[in-house]
C-alpha cells in the first residue's frame, strides 16, 4: 500500500492545503452598491423593489446565448434584492433551452425564437392545464461589423449585405459598395466573410433579414444554419468578433454589444441609411405587429423589416414560462424573477449590461397579467 | 638492428595515430547535424511552450488579486471588474479529486490485475477494453454520466459527482495504462528474489513491485489528473454553470475553472459606456478568462511539485 | 596487428574522487594480461580507461597518459570514437543488441562505418567472426533469429564475435565469464587463448584460477579502504604472481589469506 | 510471473505475518485486482451500450427523415455520406499533428535523455511534465487570439508561393483560421504527452546495450540509432497513439480556433473546409433535438471506431516487434 499511501497522501496534504487556505476565505462577493453604506444598503433595495418578502431557493433555467450578457444583469440584479436566491441560467442556445423546457430541467427558458405550434403543445404538456407564457424579454440590434483600417462606417443596401456574405461581392472596392459610399477610400482588399458556426438564434435573425430585405438575392430560407459553403466562422458572438478583429477586410454579423472598436455598416432601409442603436432597434419592435390568433399570455412579434427610421436587423430574444408550478416556492421565484425582468429597472439594467433596448411600455402592461398570474397549482 | 626497430616503432606509431585520429568525416558530420536537430527539436518545441505560458502569465496576472482567488462571480455582470473565481477554483479541486479517488485506485488495481495476474481472456479483454476506452471523446464521456444520472433523477441533474464521473472514465484508462508501462518496467529479478525469500505474492506486490515503480506511478497518475483537470466540454454537460459558491459535489451545480474560463471568453466584450473605464471595463471577460486559465495552470504546477517531492521524499533509496 | 600499451601515471576521478591512483604499466602484444585484485579497487574502472569509455560516465576524467603504440589515446586531436573501435569491449554481462538477429549483430559494428560491403563480403565477415569466436557451427542455421534467444555463454560468444568483426587491435574483457555456467567458461577461456595470437588483450577477472589459467602476465589491483583511491601493487609474469609475488599482499590475496 | 502462491516453505527466512493470514490476503489482493479489471469492463460496456443505442435511431433512420430532421443534413445522402466529412476532418487534423509532434518529441526526448547536461535535462523534464497539464481550453484561447495570426502571414506565403503543393492550395484564410493552425496547436497540445512517455522510454535503455555500441565505436548519433532507438520503438508507438488519441477526441481547441466545414478538401490552408467529430458534436449538441442528438452520437461512434482501428495497427505493429524486444 506504500505507493497508494504516499500518493494520496501527496495529492491529500496538496488539495487539502489548498482547500483550507482558499475556504478560510472565499466567499460571494458584497453587493456593490452595499460596499460602502455597511450593509445596509441592501435592506433598502429589498423594499425599493416589489412590496414582498424577500424569496429563497435555487431557479434554474437556459437557452438562448444571446441572451446571456442581459441574463448576468437580471440575475444579479434578483439576488441582490433577494440575498437567499439563486438563479442560474444555462447559456446552451436557443434549441436546448427550448427542449429543456419542454422536458421539465428548465423551469423557465430563453429563445431566439418563438415556439412553433409542436413546440408549443409539448411546452403546453409539460405546464398543465395553465398553458405557457411567451414574450419578448430581449430586443438587441445585430450590428454588421466589418475591420478595414481606417473606415469606421459604410453604407449598405440589404441587396449589398445580401451580396457580400453569399460570396458573390469579393472586394471591398466593388462598385455596389462604392455607390453607396460616395466620400469612402475603398481598398482593394479582397472581403473575407466569416459566420457563426454554431446553430444561433443570431444567424436565423440575420438570415431571415437578408431573406426579407432581399428576396431576389438571397434565396435560402432562413433556418439558423448558415447556407453557404467554405466561408470562415467562428463559434459564439465573441468568436466571430475576435475573428473579424484577426483578419483584415473581414466581415461578420453580431450581436451590437460585442462590436466594439470594429467599423459597422448603416444598413439601407427605403431611402436612408440607419446606424445600429437600441433605440433604432426598439422602435421595430414597437412598430411591428403582435403576431395574431395566440392565447393571451402568448405575446410574439412579427417583425417588420422595412419601416423607415427603424434598424431593421432586430434580435428578438423571449422568455418562456409556465403559468403553473407544482410547488410554490418555484412559482413564487418565478414570477418575482420574471417580474423583475420585465420591469423598467430590469429593462435598463439589460441596456447597461448588454446595449439591449428596453421594453416598451405598451408591452409590459400586456405581457404582465400572464406573470402575475403565476402559481402554484 | 635499433634503427630498424625505431623506424619500425615509428612507422607503426604513425599508422595508429592515423587509425586513432582518421575518424570517417561523413559519420562526424551525421552525428552533428543530428545533434544539431537535436537541439533544434528542442528549441523550436520551447518556443510556443514559453510563449504560451509567457502569454498567460502576462495576459492573467494583471487580474491576480485576493479578491479575484477568494471570491466567486455572484451579482456581477457586464463590465464589472469585480468578483473572482473563487467558485470555480473549489469546484475544480472538489471535482478532480473525486474523480481520482475513484480513479486512482482502479486504475492502478487493474494495472497490477494485468501486469501481475493477468493471463487468458479476462486479461485479454481488459487490455482490449482499456486500449478502447482511451478513445472515448471527453465529450461523449460527459454525454454518458448525464444520462447515467439522468435515468434516475431527471434531465435537470447537474451535479459535480456527475462530472467527477465523467471524468473518472476519461482518467481510469490513462491511469491503468501509464501504471502498466511502469509496472512492467519493475524487473522480474526483484519479484522472483522476494519470493525466493517466503514472501508471500500479495506482500511482494505491495513492498517490492510497487515500492520500486512508485515513481513512476506517480508521474503515471500526475499525467492522468493533468488530463482531466482542463477537461471542459464533459463539465459543460454534467456540472453546468454558476456563479455562486457550491461545496457540495451532491447537489446543484458548480463552477470549474476551465468552464469558467471557456464562459468568459464566450462573454467576449461588454458593453461600456464611453469615459466610464473604473466601474466597466469592456475587456473584463477576457481578463477573467486569462486569470483564471493563469490560475488552473498554477493549480496544476502546484499539485506537480507536491507530487514529486512527496515522491522524492518517500520512494527508496534503490542507489 | 596486435598493439602495445604503455600506461603513464595514470590518475583516474569521478569529478572530484580519485578512483584509481598512479597507475604505470605496459601491456604486452599478443598476450594476455589478467587484472586481478578484490571488488572496487578499480580495475574495471582502469581497465575502461584504455578504450575512454571511462568518459562515458558525467564527470569522469583521468590524469596521465595511455599510449597505444606511442600514441597517446587522450591527445587532442584523437577522436574518442576511432579509440574505441581499434580497442574493442567484451562486457561482464553478454549485450547483443536484442532488435538484431544474430548476423546483424556481427554485422552491428561493420555497418556503423557505413562501410558498402557486398553482400559476399559481409557473409565471409559474418562467418569469420562467428568462427573466430567458435560459434559458427551453433548458429550457422539461425543467423536471422534475434540474439537474445541464444544461450549466455553463446551471447557472450557473439559479443566477442561482435567486438572483432570490426578488426580491433587490443580486446578488453571486463569480467566477461562472470555471468556464464562453468562449460561455457571453459569455451570462452579457450577462446581466448586462440585470440591471443592476433590480439592484445587484457582480462578483468574475480577467478584467480581464470586468470592463472588464461593469462601470461599479471597485474594485482588493491585497495587500502573505503574512500581510498585504488592502486596497482605489482605487475609481472603469471607464474611470478601466483607463486612468489614480490608484495606481502598480493601473496596474500592469491593465496586466499586476504582481508 | 510463473511462480505459484505457494506457501513458504519452513526454514526459510522466517515472514512477518503468518501463513494463513497470507493465504487470505493473498486471495483478497487478487480479487480486489480482479474486480477493478472487470470494473473497466463494466464501465466500458456501459458507455458502449450507451453510444450504440442512442446512435441506433440515426443508424437505422433512412437518409430522408435525417435530411428533414438535422439541420446540416444535406439531401439525398445516407449517414455515411454524412459523417464522411467529419472523418476525413478529424483523421487530418489527427495526422497533421502527429506528423509534426512525433519527429519534435522524439528529439526532445533524446535531448532529454541523451544530449542535455543531466541537471538540465531532470529541469527541463520537469518542465515537459508540467506543460502536460496545460488545459485544452487554454490551448484553445491562445491558439485563436494569439498564435493564429501570427501564423496567417506565413500560410498566406506558402499559399502564394507553394500552391503546386496539394496540402497549400486553395484560398489561403486571411484570419489563420485554418486546419495549417489546429493542426499545430494540436501538435504543440500532444507534443508533451508523446515526449513525456518517450523520454521514460529512452532513458530505460539498458545501459549494457549503449555500451556495447560504444565500444563498437559508434559515435553519439549511432549508440542513439543502434541501441536507443530500436529499443524505444514500441515505447515511441505506444506514446504517439497517446498523443493521436487526445488528438482525435480533442474538442476545445479545435473548436475555438477552426472554421468548420464539411469537405473532403486537402486545402489545410483555407477556411470552412473541415471539421473534427470531437469539436462537431461538442458545438451542435446544445442545439440539437431528437434525431439531431442521434445523429451526433451517432458520429461520436465513428469517432470511437476509427480510435479502434488506430489502436489495433499500433498493438500490431508492438506485437510484431515483440520478438525482438529485449524485456525480460
Amino acid at each position: 500500500m506504500n505507493l497508494s499511501r504516499f500518493t494520496r497522501a501527496g495529492s491529500a496534504v496538496a488539495v487539502g492545503v489548498l482547500a483550507l487556505s482558499l475556504a478560510a476565505c472565499g466567499s460571494d462577493p458584497e453587493p456593490a452598491d452595499s460596499a460602502s453604506g455597511d450593509g445596509a444598503a441592501e435592506s433598502t433595495e429589498t423594499d425599493s423593489g416589489e412590496e414582498m418578502a424577500s424569496l429563497a431557493g435555487q431557479l434554474s433555467g437556459g437557452g438562448a446565448s444571446s441572451q446571456e450578457a442581459a441574463m448576468n444583469a437580471w440575475r444579479a440584479g434578483f439576488q441582490q434584492a433577494n440575498p437567499d436566491a439563486t438563479i442560474n441560467y444555462d447559456p446552451v442556445g436557443s434549441g436546448g433551452g427550448r427542449t429543456g423546457f419542454g422536458d421539465g430541467s428548465y423551469k423557465f427558458a430563453g429563445s431566439d425564437a418563438a415556439l412553433d405550434d409542436e413546440e408549443l403543445a409539448a411546452a403546453e404538456a409539460q405546464c398543465g392545464e395553465g398553458g405557457v407564457i411567451e414574450f419578448p424579454g430581449y430586443v438587441s440590434p445585430v450590428a454588421v461589423a466589418f475591420n478595414l483600417d481606417g473606415i469606421d462606417s459604410l453604407n449598405m443596401q440589404p441587396e449589398t449585405i445580401a451580396g457580400i456574405f453569399l460570396g458573390e461581392i469579393t472586394s471591398w472596392d466593388d462598385e455596389a459598395i462604392a455607390a453607396d459610399n460616395p466620400d469612402a477610400d475603398l481598398p482593394g482588399t479582397a472581403i473575407t466573410v466569416v459566420h457563426r458556426s454554431d446553430e444561433s438564434g443570431t444567424t436565423e435573425n440575420f438570415e431571415e433579414y437578408l431573406h426579407v430585405a432581399a428576396p431576389d438575392v438571397w434565396t435560402a430560407e432562413p433556418s439558423g444554419v448558415w447556407p453557404v459553403d467554405g466561408q470562415e466562422s467562428a463559434q459564439g458572438n465573441s468568436g466571430v468578433v475576435g475573428a473579424v478583429q484577426a483578419g483584415q477586410g473581414t466581415i461578420t454579423y453580431a450581436d451590437a454589444s460585442q462590436v466594439a472598436e470594429l467599423g459597422t455598416v448603416a444598413v439601407g432601409v427605403g431611402d436612408e441609411f440607419v446606424e445600429y442603436s437600441a433605440e433604432a432597434a426598439a422602435e421595430v419592435v414597437a412598430q411591428s405587429p403582435r403576431t395574431e390568433g395566440t392565447s393571451d399570455f402568448v405575446y410574439t412579434i412579427e417583425l417588420e423589416r422595412d419601416i423607415p427610421g427603424t434598424y431593421p436587423i432586430a434580435l428578438v430574444s423571449y422568455s418562456l414560462a409556465c403559468t403553473t408550478y407544482a410547488d410554490e416556492a418555484t412559482a413564487e421565484l418565478v414570477r418575482g424573477f420574471l417580474t423583475y425582468l420585465v420591469s423598467e429597472e430590469g429593462q435598463q439594467a439589460a441596456a447597461d449590461a448588454a446595449g439591449s433596448a428596453p421594453l416598451s411600455d405598451t408591452i409590459r402592461q400586456a405581457i404582465l397579467p400572464g406573470i402575475e398570474s403565476i402559481s402554484a397549482g | 638492428m635499433s634503427a630498424v626497430t625505431g623506424t619500425n616503432a615509428t612507422d607503426s606509431s604513425a599508422r595508429t595515430r592515423a587509425l586513432l585520429t582518421a575518424a570517417d568525416p561523413g559519420r562526424r558530420r551525421t552525428d552533428r547535424i543530428m545533434q544539431g536537430l537535436i537541439w533544434f527539436a528542442f528549441a523550436i518545441a520551447m518556443v510556443p511552450l514559453a510563449w504560451l505560458l509567457w502569454t498567460v502569465t502576462v495576459e492573467g496576472v494583471g487580474r491576480m488579486s485576493i479578491d479575484f482567488l477568494s471570491l466567486s462571480m455572484r451579482n456581477i455582470f457586464g463590465g464589472d471588474p469585480g468578483g473572482g473565481i473563487y467558485h470555480a477554483v473549489m469546484g475544480t479541486l472538489i471535482i478532480t479529486g473525486i474523480a481520482a479517488l475513484i480513479s486512482v485506485p482502479v486504475g492502478i488495481l487493474t494495472a497490477i490485475y494485468l501486469v501481475e495476474y493477468g493471463k487468458g481472456w479476462l486479461a485479454r479483454s481488459v487490455t482490449f477494453f482499456v486500449d478502447v476506452m482511451t478513445g472515448i471523446p471527453s465529450i461523449v464521456a460527459g454525454l454518458f454520466a448525464f444520462s447515467l444520472f439522468a435515468l434516475f433523477l431527471g434531465p435537470s441533474v447537474r451535479m459535480g459527482i456527475v462530472g467527477a464521473v465523467a471524468l473518472s472514465v476519461l482518467m481510469i484508462p490513462v491511469v491503468v495504462r501509464s501504471c502498466e508501462e511502469m509496472l512492467k518496467l519493475v524487473p522480474n529479478e526483484l519479484r522472483e528474489a522476494a519470493y525466493a525469500l517466503g514472501v508471500p505474492k500479495w506482500l511482494t506486490i505491495v513492498k517490492v513491485v510497487l515500492r520500486t515503480s512508485v515513481a513512476g506511478l506517480t508521474t503515471g497518475v500526475l499525467l492522468a489528473v493533468a488530463r482531466v483537470i482542463g477537461e471542459t466540454a464533459p463539465l459543460l454537460v454534467t456540472v453546468g454553470v454558476t456563479d455562486s459558491i457550491n461545496l457540495n459535489p451532491f447537489e446543484g451545480r458548480m463552477m470549474t475553472l476551465p468552464v469558467f474560463t471557456y464562459r468568459q471568453y464566450q462573454q467576449g466584450y461588454a458593453p461600456c459606456p464611453a469615459g466610464e473605464s473604473a466601474t466597466c471595463v469592456a475587456d473584463i471577460a477576457f481578463q477573467n478568462a486569462w486569470g483564471a486559465a493563469l490560475v488552473l495552470i498554477v493549480i496544476v504546477l502546484t499539485l506537480n511539485l507536491l507530487g514529486r517531492l512527496v515522491n522524492r521524499w518517500f520512494s527508496p533509496k534503490l542507489r | 596487428m596486435a598493439q602495445r600499451i604503455d600506461v603513464k601515471d595514470l590518475n583516474i576521478y569521478y569529478g572530484d574522487f580519485l578512483a584509481v591512483q598512479d597507475v604505470s604499466m605496459t601491456v604486452e602484444p599478443q598476450s594476455v594480461t589478467a587484472f586481478i585484485g578484490p571488488s572496487g579497487c578499480g580495475k574495471s574502472t582502469f581497465l575502461r580507461t584504455l578504450n575512454r569509455m571511462h568518459e562515458v560516465i558525467p564527470g569522469a576524467r583521468v590524469e596521465g597518459s595511455v599510449e597505444l603504440e606511442g600514441v597517446d589515446l587522450y591527445g587532442s586531436d584523437i577522436d574518442p570514437v576511432a579509440v574505441r573501435r581499434n580497442v574493442g569491449m567484451v562486457f561482464q554481462r553478454p549485450n547483443p543488441f536484442p532488435t538484431m538477429s544474430i548476423r546483424d549483430n556481427v554485422l552491428a559494428g561493420v555497418k556503423l562505418n557505413n562501410k558498402r560491403i557486398s553482400k559476399a563480403e559481409a557473409d565471409d565477415l559474418v562467418e569469420s567472426s562467428l568462427h573466430g569466436a567458435n560459434l559458427w557451427n551453433e548458429v550457422k542455421d539461425r543467423l536471422e533469429k534475434p540474439g537474445s534467444g541464444l544461450s549466455g555463454g553463446q551471447q557472450q560468444r557473439l559479443c566477442i564475435a561482435r567486438a572483432i568483426a570490426v578488426k580491433p587491435q587490443v580486446l578488453l574483457m571486463d569480467e566477461p565469464c562472470s555471468a556464464l555456467d562453468p562449460i561455457s567458461t571453459i569455451a570462452i577461456e579457450d577462446l581466448i587463448g586462440e585470440l591471443k595470437s592476433e590480439y592484445t588483450i587484457v582480462i578483468v577477472t574475480h577467478n584467480m584460477q581464470q586468470a592463472a589459467r588464461v593469462s601470461d602476465r599479471t597485474a594485482f589491483f588493491n585497495i587500502a579502504g573505503t574512500g581510498k583511491p585504488g592502486k596497482l601493487i605489482e605487475m609481472d609474469e603469471t607464474s611470478t604472481i601466483f607463486s612468489a609475488p614480490a608484495q606481502k599482499s598480493t601473496e596474500d590475496y592469491v593465496s586466499g589469506r586476504f582481508g | 510471473m510463473t511462480i505459484t502462491d505457494s506457501p513458504p516453505r519452513a526454514g526459510v527466512r522466517p515472514v512477518r505475518r503468518r501463513r494463513s493470514s497470507d493465504r487470505g490476503f493473498n486471495r483478497a489482493f487478487r480479487w480486489i485486482s480482479h474486480g477493478a479489471g472487470i470494473t473497466i469492463l463494466v464501465v466500458l460496456a456501459a458507455v458502449a451500450l450507451f453510444l450504440l443505442w442512442q446512435a441506433w435511431p440515426a443508424i437505422t433512420a433512412g437518409g430522408e427523415q435525417l435530411a428533414t430532421s438535422v439541420p446540416r443534413f444535406p439531401a439525398d445522402t445516407s449517414l455515411l455520406a454524412y459523417v464522411g466529412p467529419l472523418v476525413f476532418g478529424t483523421l487530418l487534423a489527427a495526422v497533421l499533428a502527429l506528423c509534426l509532434a512525433v519527429p519534435v518529441a522524439i528529439g526532445i526526448a533524446l535531448f532529454i535523455s541523451h544530449y542535455a547536461p543531466r541537471r538540465l535535462a531532470q529541469l527541463l523534464g520537469y518542465l515537459v511534465d508540467l506543460l502536460a497539464a496545460i488545459p485544452s481550453v487554454v490551448y484553445g484561447l491562445w491558439g485563436f487570439l494569439v498564435l493564429a495570426p501570427v501564423l496567417t502571414p506565413f500560410w498566406l506565403w506558402l499559399n502564394e508561393n507553394l500552391s503546386w503543393v496539394p496540402l497549400y492550395g486553395g484560398q489561403a484564410s486571411t484570419t489563420g483560421r485554418a486546419m495549417a493552425t489546429v493542426g499545430v496547436v494540436l501538435a504543440v497540445m500532444i507534443l508533451p504527452i508523446i515526449t513525456a512517455v518517450s523520454r521514460e522510454v529512452f532513458l530505460q535503455t539498458p545501459k549494457l546495450h549503449e555500451e556495447a555500441a560504444l565500444a563498437l565505436g559508434a559515435t553519439r548519433w549511432e549508440v542513439v540509432r543502434t541501441a536507443v532507438l530500436p529499443f524505444g520503438r514500441s515505447g515511441v508507438i505506444s506514446a504517439a497513439m497517446l498523443g493521436l488519441g487526445r488528438a482525435l477526441g480533442e474538442t476545445m481547441a479545435v473548436l475555438m480556433i477552426l472554421s468548420p466545414g464539411f469537405s473532403y478538401s486537402l486545402d489545410i490552408l483555407a477556411a470552412g473546409q473541415h471539421q473534427t467529430i470531437a469539436a462537431y458534436i461538442a458545438a451542435d449538441f446544445p442545439e440539437s433535438t431528437g434525431l439531431g442528438i442521434n445523429t451526433l452520437i451517432a458520429t461520436g461512434l465513428a469517432l470511437f471506431v476509427i480510435t479502434l482501428a488506430v489502436n489495433m495497427t499500433a498493438r500490431w505493429i508492438v506485437s510484431r516487434r515483440k520478438e525482438f524486444s529485449g524485456a525480460n
